[in-house]
């Protein structure tokens, strides 16, 4: 075996052509590190993207890589797991391509569960193409597009997400890129799709809009890093909770340290309810989840194709042309 | 009534009431809920067993089931047989089977004069009568002077003879297709065998309802042999087909099948991508049963998605194929572009249908020649190709193969409504009979350049998985040789020049255009796709005649074949016949500065035979070549 | 150094150093951080204002900020000044302005031999030197031999120019476009006075920032008057436009103006339905900000939700407008066809770029006219036209908006990324003086008929609301009439004839094709859209070298002008000179039957006078004319 | 003014092609019932449905009517109403044109809260292809395309109006005609996007699927018809009724009728997760609900447009053609 793999070997030999500052660079070398740190192999590893700044990630990847149509990557990376198993394949969208345009392709690859990652690059704009509001913006945003507000009510991704059964759901900031490095470990490991988004900077078109929660100072007051089978707690000194009052999360300051009655985080309950509801809490009332919201088993799509495939086999033997050129009513002409 | 089982055997047959003949159209039309499809079918099959060339027409409505007894349920199956080679259904039918009012008002006008037309006389009653329209009872008025007309109670007939099958009297009356059609098995003195052997089958399960199609089947036969209602019988004799073995396929199967063989010729994965629609999903049906041959099937949740899938599938070293019709096809055209950028072989089948918009979703037309080979942004060319006929599909998906993955480009199949649906026999071919397809992957060989040409002007097909190979692909404009993102200007131009130039090649890939008929002449006719049995019948009638007239039928719509140009300059007038407004007549003049004609049609129905002879006929007793009487791109004339 | 203060009007000129000349281009090139499209849209309007004619050409990278200092973040800003009617930025420019070393290395090219280069010697470091891929300082070599070079450290000057503003050393050194366009304003002698209240105005509330860009524009003045650098300054004087109001406008201002000017002119609202994409989104933005005319502009989730929104803004009454580029529009094809089918009156605005598929964002090109004319299922006629410059946009939107609506159907603008960014003075026009648009929505008059024609053959707009004309519409085939469903034959064909005699009606509507030299002679240039200026220009050179040619330009795509056939009838040769493969020369041939020849460049770049010229020559010393070159249709010569 | 209109007055003249038997001609009648009730007029009501069977619908209307391309109603109906506010407009649409599709058409309207009114006809199957599964068929469902069977998670209609945003989501079944009647009659109330999904039965490729909550005999034990404020009790005698064990629904058989301690609907609570846990009570293992799960009020996104053309006016005047053609930089030549 070859020397492992380090965070160089999967830089490609493309410059980086984002703006100065932008929040991508952060997740790529995130993804890089984690990437080596893995052990997993160049040759199959593909990285398949939209359009859209963050849909660039691919040509900077020393890896094979699809920059594919704005909105469409879930659909081309389906075909290219079910064409062969056998890859890792990472799916990467901005809020734009994967909400807007691509909402549909998003929803539907997740409630096959494909065996793929899908990491959604939330800067809450279209950056790209300089600047109008996107499906994540808030309401009243005003852009290029919409010099007097806009006037939808955002998505929220992981919602989303979850609607569409999603059998892993996490969260993570551009700024915290240890823990960033942790949840793309994670959801490489997941059996199934996978559906991280990521908070991150767009310092030309919408900086600073998830400040509260990437910056040092204020992360702590404003994140909440969810850890399995743990209480829920954050706050500068731990020193806050999140106990549950009926179907509603309640904040609690904590006494004195004490987390008797606390919610307990746990990933693996089948039953989305907890998920959604972590996913539904929102800044400044609540600190947002980060970390894994959900990530339960189920068989994966291609997987169960192959099976088909198998059963089939097995049924009816290795397909022979002969037979199917002469199935059905045939008759001899002399 | 006799026992059917001891009517194995065809009844001795009084040879004196049996007149030969060459070639017989017939209909068979009734209520969407009639059957009338299946009863085509089992016809088409068993003179096609027997020996016969057929040719078919179904003729079905939109709606899943309009309203009982309305013109717009009516339901019908046309099928030519002959003794000799046929190309189409037939201009005009020789019989009709008309299963209610509804039917008779809908397919009269097509009965020739003096041809057989067969009622069920049951169904005319007064409220069926008004829901087709008909003011008064057309059998008791001088409507049907000119034919033979047989009224038959084919209901009551029906639910007599299946009593002791013992069904309710709703399921009993069910059974009257296979009374129909058993009286024109009759009638045109053909075995029962090949549709008895199909009710066990089918109805294995259901012995009742088994046992009384089969008692219908044989009512109906008895009929026609003790009623003495019919002068004559008419017999058509087996055809010389090329010795071999045969089948029936429909365009849809035989795409089906020919993407199979083509896989396995390639010693590949088929991945089919696709999202139901009318009428291209038959082909997601049949494939979706030959996983046993590795065939992956993905209905997705749209036509984006389902190329975009097999774009991804090509890129992972599938043979990724998609299809749909008009509307699918449209969304499917971006996504198209980014295939050709990234030049990877994907096939693109579109099975057309009436246009614009959701048009006439059953019915056939040819007006998305535009759209197939210049309906993209920007300079994007895909390789075209249209088979001529339900069987030539097979060898269309499998040329299909062979130049996507020689050239590394999508190519799209043109196929139409009629071609799909309809049925003619194919020769069945030894698999080891036909030329493996190969296909050489990249390997790692050091410094890789995933847009260095080879020899066909082809980048390598470099697939995830290789070490060494990674690469990135996408649809921004590429730098030549190493496939980097480029906004050079003369790497732009050259790239489009090295896109296109694929394309020219393949015309020297693809066989010359051939020509029916004499190499010069008064008058060629140009034709593709379905059209092409209409053509050929006429061109042979004209022939005949002692015309000057020739035929070309052309295959590759993208790239024309090189010699097209020499073809056409070699006769005073070119005839483009087509089922558009001037689509293929346009790109012909525009290529090759020539002024064609055209004889167009968009009526959701293939041509007649007669049509094209009086359009060629026209064109004959012109002076000279006629000026253009061209209009704008949106109405050729 | 002076206070600017003082320097509110120009310094006296001595004017022995001032060449009078008929026109100069210049272009501003600096990395995407520079400020170079600020600097020459502040040089446009100036000279704008000052009375030249301007023509511009902006050409920046597809990534928002590439990496500073490399060759794929160079941004680039060309004007052509002139004394007299001029049509392009420039085959060459006279001088260049290069504020590092990728900005010299991708631009020195276009530079004649003996032009102005002025560069900013701050920045040739090492560093950036590698990073422009320069192996060797081209300063301290003899690569600039040709040129009148003035290397300037415009960085430190402007540093130290703008001190007492009280800026960082970073906001500081932003200010040096504002240095080098005050040095490029004194060498063109032009007032600074426009700049001047510009910076004002965006400035206002940053008051350091405005004092310091003052501060930059008249240090690089002044260092122009003081250095003694520059032998020479030029002056190109006022050129004699048509009396009357003037503004610059860019292709997509113009389009939105003149599709507010539209909606009022009609008494409508505005519905613009959009998704971004370059160069589009421009049209978005302007619009979103003419609320109090009424407009409601929707920012869809893709292009086909933008387009559905329009056609059912349409319906309800609306003038529906949506807009995209090349990708987008093939994304709309479909639902085009359903308001095709509809007749509902709707405008497409395609601002094209370079493709195939993602093909190349930001770069000009006219290769979507096959997708916009013919690119749809079925046989699916829209109305298309191309406005010929930026300025003329505004007039096309208000032609489109009339046909649209008189004739029922869409219609398409074709712009492209050269008219869309590119600015030129729009002679304002008074309100008054435009013609209204009537339209007459159906009223309730008893038994409505959804699809009976007026004597346009268009359908009566009736819209929701409205009692009496309740009414069902959609993408299947239309009874004539009544517009209820139809899957009758002989009415498909009807319905195609109908939809495509209108698109023949507008031929009669639209101004014949005008000529512009003789009607009659050797060679007929023949362009469309954004390449008018080139061609016209060529035109004017040619005939002035005393060769028989002249020019066609057309600006309705389909229907071609009524007597289109007849001009080209009238030469000897025809030339179609256009940014594709040859798609309106391939077009005109299939109409016209007839050999044009073509021009055809695919770079992402406008044409240059003299390859037109270049081309025209090579026609005109061919014997006779030459037989088609042409391949197939993805790659036509 | 003249007679009020009945039933009668919304059939259009056009036969109806639904097969014998489609739960469809149900949904119609009930729709035709419910606006002669309400009294709306003819002339202002707007249906716009996409393809399929159920896309039909339109035709059989007498009102205006748009039968546009598949799975893009709502975006027609979005530019309609953004066009005049005015006007009344229904959504019909199906399983597979709405969720397939139409999905981002769907969720997108849905997030604007415009004021339309979606019917989804839920059939689980593709009617007018001739029997492909759709989004909501279950897993596993053997079709024409999947002779092996399905191999997709489905998409609950109801979870995904709601992580969409809907302001008012409901459920009725074809074969309770009244309950459907006011249902209808709810949504055409509320103002904003209403959702509606209506089980029907398409008995030709899909008979009996909602067998278990339409037939008479079974309804009530698998159906929970919600009312606002009340308990949520179900089953043949009333004698089951549904309690929250932490954020898990449980079935609880009633004591002697006792309700206490039961969960009680609350269509109000601007917090979805009551909605959304109820849109995921499935048979067999709860009752499903029918009835209105959620109905909160919320601007809609005609009216805030034309508030933002209103304030526009206002600040800048009612537009002036000749002052836009002279704006910025214009100079004279003489
Ligand atoms: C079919 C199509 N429509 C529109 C565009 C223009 N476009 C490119 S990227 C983009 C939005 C990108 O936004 P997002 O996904 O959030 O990416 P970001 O740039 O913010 O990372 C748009 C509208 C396109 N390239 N193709
Ligand atoms: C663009 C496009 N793709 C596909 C089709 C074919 N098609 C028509 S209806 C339909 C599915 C309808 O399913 P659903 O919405 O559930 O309606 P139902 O017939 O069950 O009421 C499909 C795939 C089409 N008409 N247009
Ligand atoms: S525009 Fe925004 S998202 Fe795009 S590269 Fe620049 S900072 Fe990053
Ligand atoms: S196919 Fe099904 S949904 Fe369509 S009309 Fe028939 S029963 Fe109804
Ligand atoms: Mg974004
Ligand atoms: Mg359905």
């Amino acid at each position: 075996m070859s020397a492992p793999l380090t965070l160089k070997d999967f830089k490609s030999d493309q410059e980086v052509r984002w703006c100065p500052g932008c929040g991508d660079y952060a997740i790529l070398s995130a993804m890089q590190k984690a990437l080596a740190d893995l052990g997993v192999s160049r040759e199959n590893t593909v990285f398949v993207s939209g359009i859209g700044c963050s849909s660039r990630f691919p040509y900077y990847m020393n890896t094979y890589g699809f920059h594919s149509i704005h909105g469409r990557a879930p659909a081309v990376a389906t075909g290219v797991k079910c064409a062969n198993p056998e890859l890792d394949v990472w799916v990467i969208t901005g809020d734009g391509d994967g909400l807007s345009i691509g909402l549909g392709q998003l929803v539907h690859a997740i409630r096959r569960n494909l065996d793929f990652k899908i990491i959604l690059f939330n800067n809450r704009i279209y950056g790209l193409t300089k600047g109008q509001y996107s499906p994540t913006s808030e309401t009243g945003k005003v852009t290029k597009s919409t010099p007097d507000g806009s006037l939808d009510q955002p998505l929220n991704p992981l919602t989303v997400a979850l609607a569409s059964g999603a059998t892993f759901v996490a969260r993570c900031v551009d700024a915290d890129v240890k823990h960033m490095q942790e949840v793309i470990a994670r959801a490489a490991a997941h059996r199934g799709t996978a559906f991280v988004e990521v908070y991150q900077d767009c310092n030309v078109y919408n900086h600073h809009a998830f400040e509260y929660a990437t910056d040092k100072k204020q992360r702590p007051d404003h994140l909440l890093y969810l850890e399995h089978g743990k209480p829920m707690v954050f706050g500068a000194g731990s020193d806050r909770g999140i106990r549950l009052d009926g179907l509603r999360p309640v904040v609690e300051k904590l006494d004195n340290g004490n987390q008797d009655g606390l919610l307990k985080h746990d990933e693996s309950v089948h039953d989305p309810t907890l998920a959604m509801f972590l996913a539904r809490m929102k800044h400044p009332e609540f600190p947002e989840p980060v970390g894994v919201l959900r990530a339960v088993s189920a068989p994966t799509y291609e997987r169960r194709l192959m099976a088909q495939v198998q059963a089939a086999v097995e049924k009816r033997g290795n397909g022979d042309l002969d037979d199917l050129f002469n199935s059905g009513d045939v008759w001899d002409a002399k | 009534m006799k026992n059917p089982d001891t009517l194995e055997e065809a009844p001795a047959i009084d040879d004196s009431r049996i007149r030969l003949v060459d070639r017989v159209a017939i209909r068979f039309a009734g209520d969407s809920g009639d059957g009338m499809q299946l009863a085509g079918t089992q016809f088409t099959n068993t003179s096609a067993i027997f020996g016969n060339d057929v040719s078919t027409l179904p003729d079905f409505p939109a709606e899943i089931r309009a309203p009982a007894g309305t013109l717009a349920g009516v339901s019908g199956f046309q099928i030519q047989i002959s003794s000799d080679d046929i190309f189409t259904p037939g201009d005009r039918i020789d019989a009709l089977i008309a299963m209610n009012p509804a039917a008779l008002k809908a397919n009269l006008a097509d009965l020739a004069g003096g041809g057989i037309l067969i009622v069920n006389s049951d169904e005319f009653t007064p409220a069926n009568l008004k829901r087709a329209g008909y003011a008064e009872n057309p059998l008791e008025s001088d409507l049907l002077a000119d034919y033979r007309v047989h009224q038959i109670p084919i209901t009551t007939h029906t639910v007599e003879a299946v009593k002791e099958a013992g069904l309710g009297s709703k399921e009993s009356a069910r059974c009257r297709n296979f009374y129909a059609l058993g009286l024109v098995f009759w009638l045109y003195d053909r075995p029962l065998e090949t549709t008895q052997n199909w009710i066990r089958r089918k109805f294995g399960k259901r012995e009742d309802i088994a046992r009384a199609n089969e008692l219908a089947l044989h009512a109906g036969y008895n009929f026609g042999e003790t009623a003495e209602m019919f002068a004559l019988r008419y017999r058509v004799e087996p055809a010389k087909l090329p010795p071999g073995r045969y089948r029936n396929l429909t365009g849809n199967q035989a795409l089906a099948i020919g993407l199979v063989a083509a896989t396995r010729l390639a010693k590949k994965t088929l991945f089919y991508g696709s999202y139901p629609i009318t009428p291209a999903s038959d082909i997601l049906h049949v494939l979706a049963g030959y996983k046993h041959f590795d065939v992956r099937t993905f209905q997705a949740e749209d036509e984006i998605a389902a190329v975009c899938s097999t774009i991804g599938a090509a890129y992972a070293g599938a043979i990724g194929v998609t299809a749909s019709s008009g509307p699918g096809i449209a969304l499917k055209q971006e996504a198209i572009g980014l295939a050709v950028m990234t030049e990877l072989p994907i096939i693109v089948i579109d099975v057309q249908r009436g246009g614009p918009s959701t048009g006439l979703p059953t019915k056939t037309e040819q007006a998305d020649l535009w759209q197939a080979i210049v309906g993209r942004n920007g300079e994007c060319p895909v390789a075209v190709i249209a088979p001529m006929s339900p069987a030539d599909c097979f060898e269309a998906a499998i040329e299909a193969v062979r130049i996507a993955t020689r050239f590394m480009l999508p190519v799209m199949i043109l196929s139409d409504g009629y071609i799909a649906n309809s049925a003619e026999p194919w020769r069945v071919v030894k698999a080891a009979d036909l030329a493996p397809i190969e296909i050489r992957h990249a390997t790692n060989g050091g410094d890789f350049k995933p847009y260095q040409r080879d020899d066909h002007g082809s980048r390598p097909w470099a697939i995830p998985g290789t070490p060494g190979l990674e690469h990135r692909v996408g649809g921004l404009e590429k730098a030549a040789i190493t496939g980097n993102v480029s906004y050079d200007p003369d790497n732009h131009q050259r790239m489009i020049n090295q896109r296109a130039d694929k394309i020219d090649r393949i015309a020297h890939e693809v066989p010359p255009q051939a020509v029916f008929g004499d190499t010069t002449g008064d008058l060629l006719i140009v034709t593709w796709g379905g059209t092409y049995g209409a053509a050929r019948t006429a061109t042979q009638r004209l022939q005949a005649q002692g015309a000057s007239v020739s035929h070309a039928h052309l295959r590759w719509m993208n790239p024309f074949p090189a010699n097209l140009g020499e073809v056409l300059g070699s006769f005073k007038h070119v005839l483009v016949c087509e089922l558009n407004m001037g689509q293929l007549q346009t790109l012909i003049r525009g290529r090759y500065a020539l002024d064609a004609e055209g004889l167009h049609k968009v009526k959701g129905r293939p041509f007649m035979v007669s049509e094209i002879v009086d359009a060629a006929e026209r064109v004959l007793k012109a002076p000279s070549k006629s000026t253009g009487t061209h209009k704008s791109n949106g109405g050729v004339a």
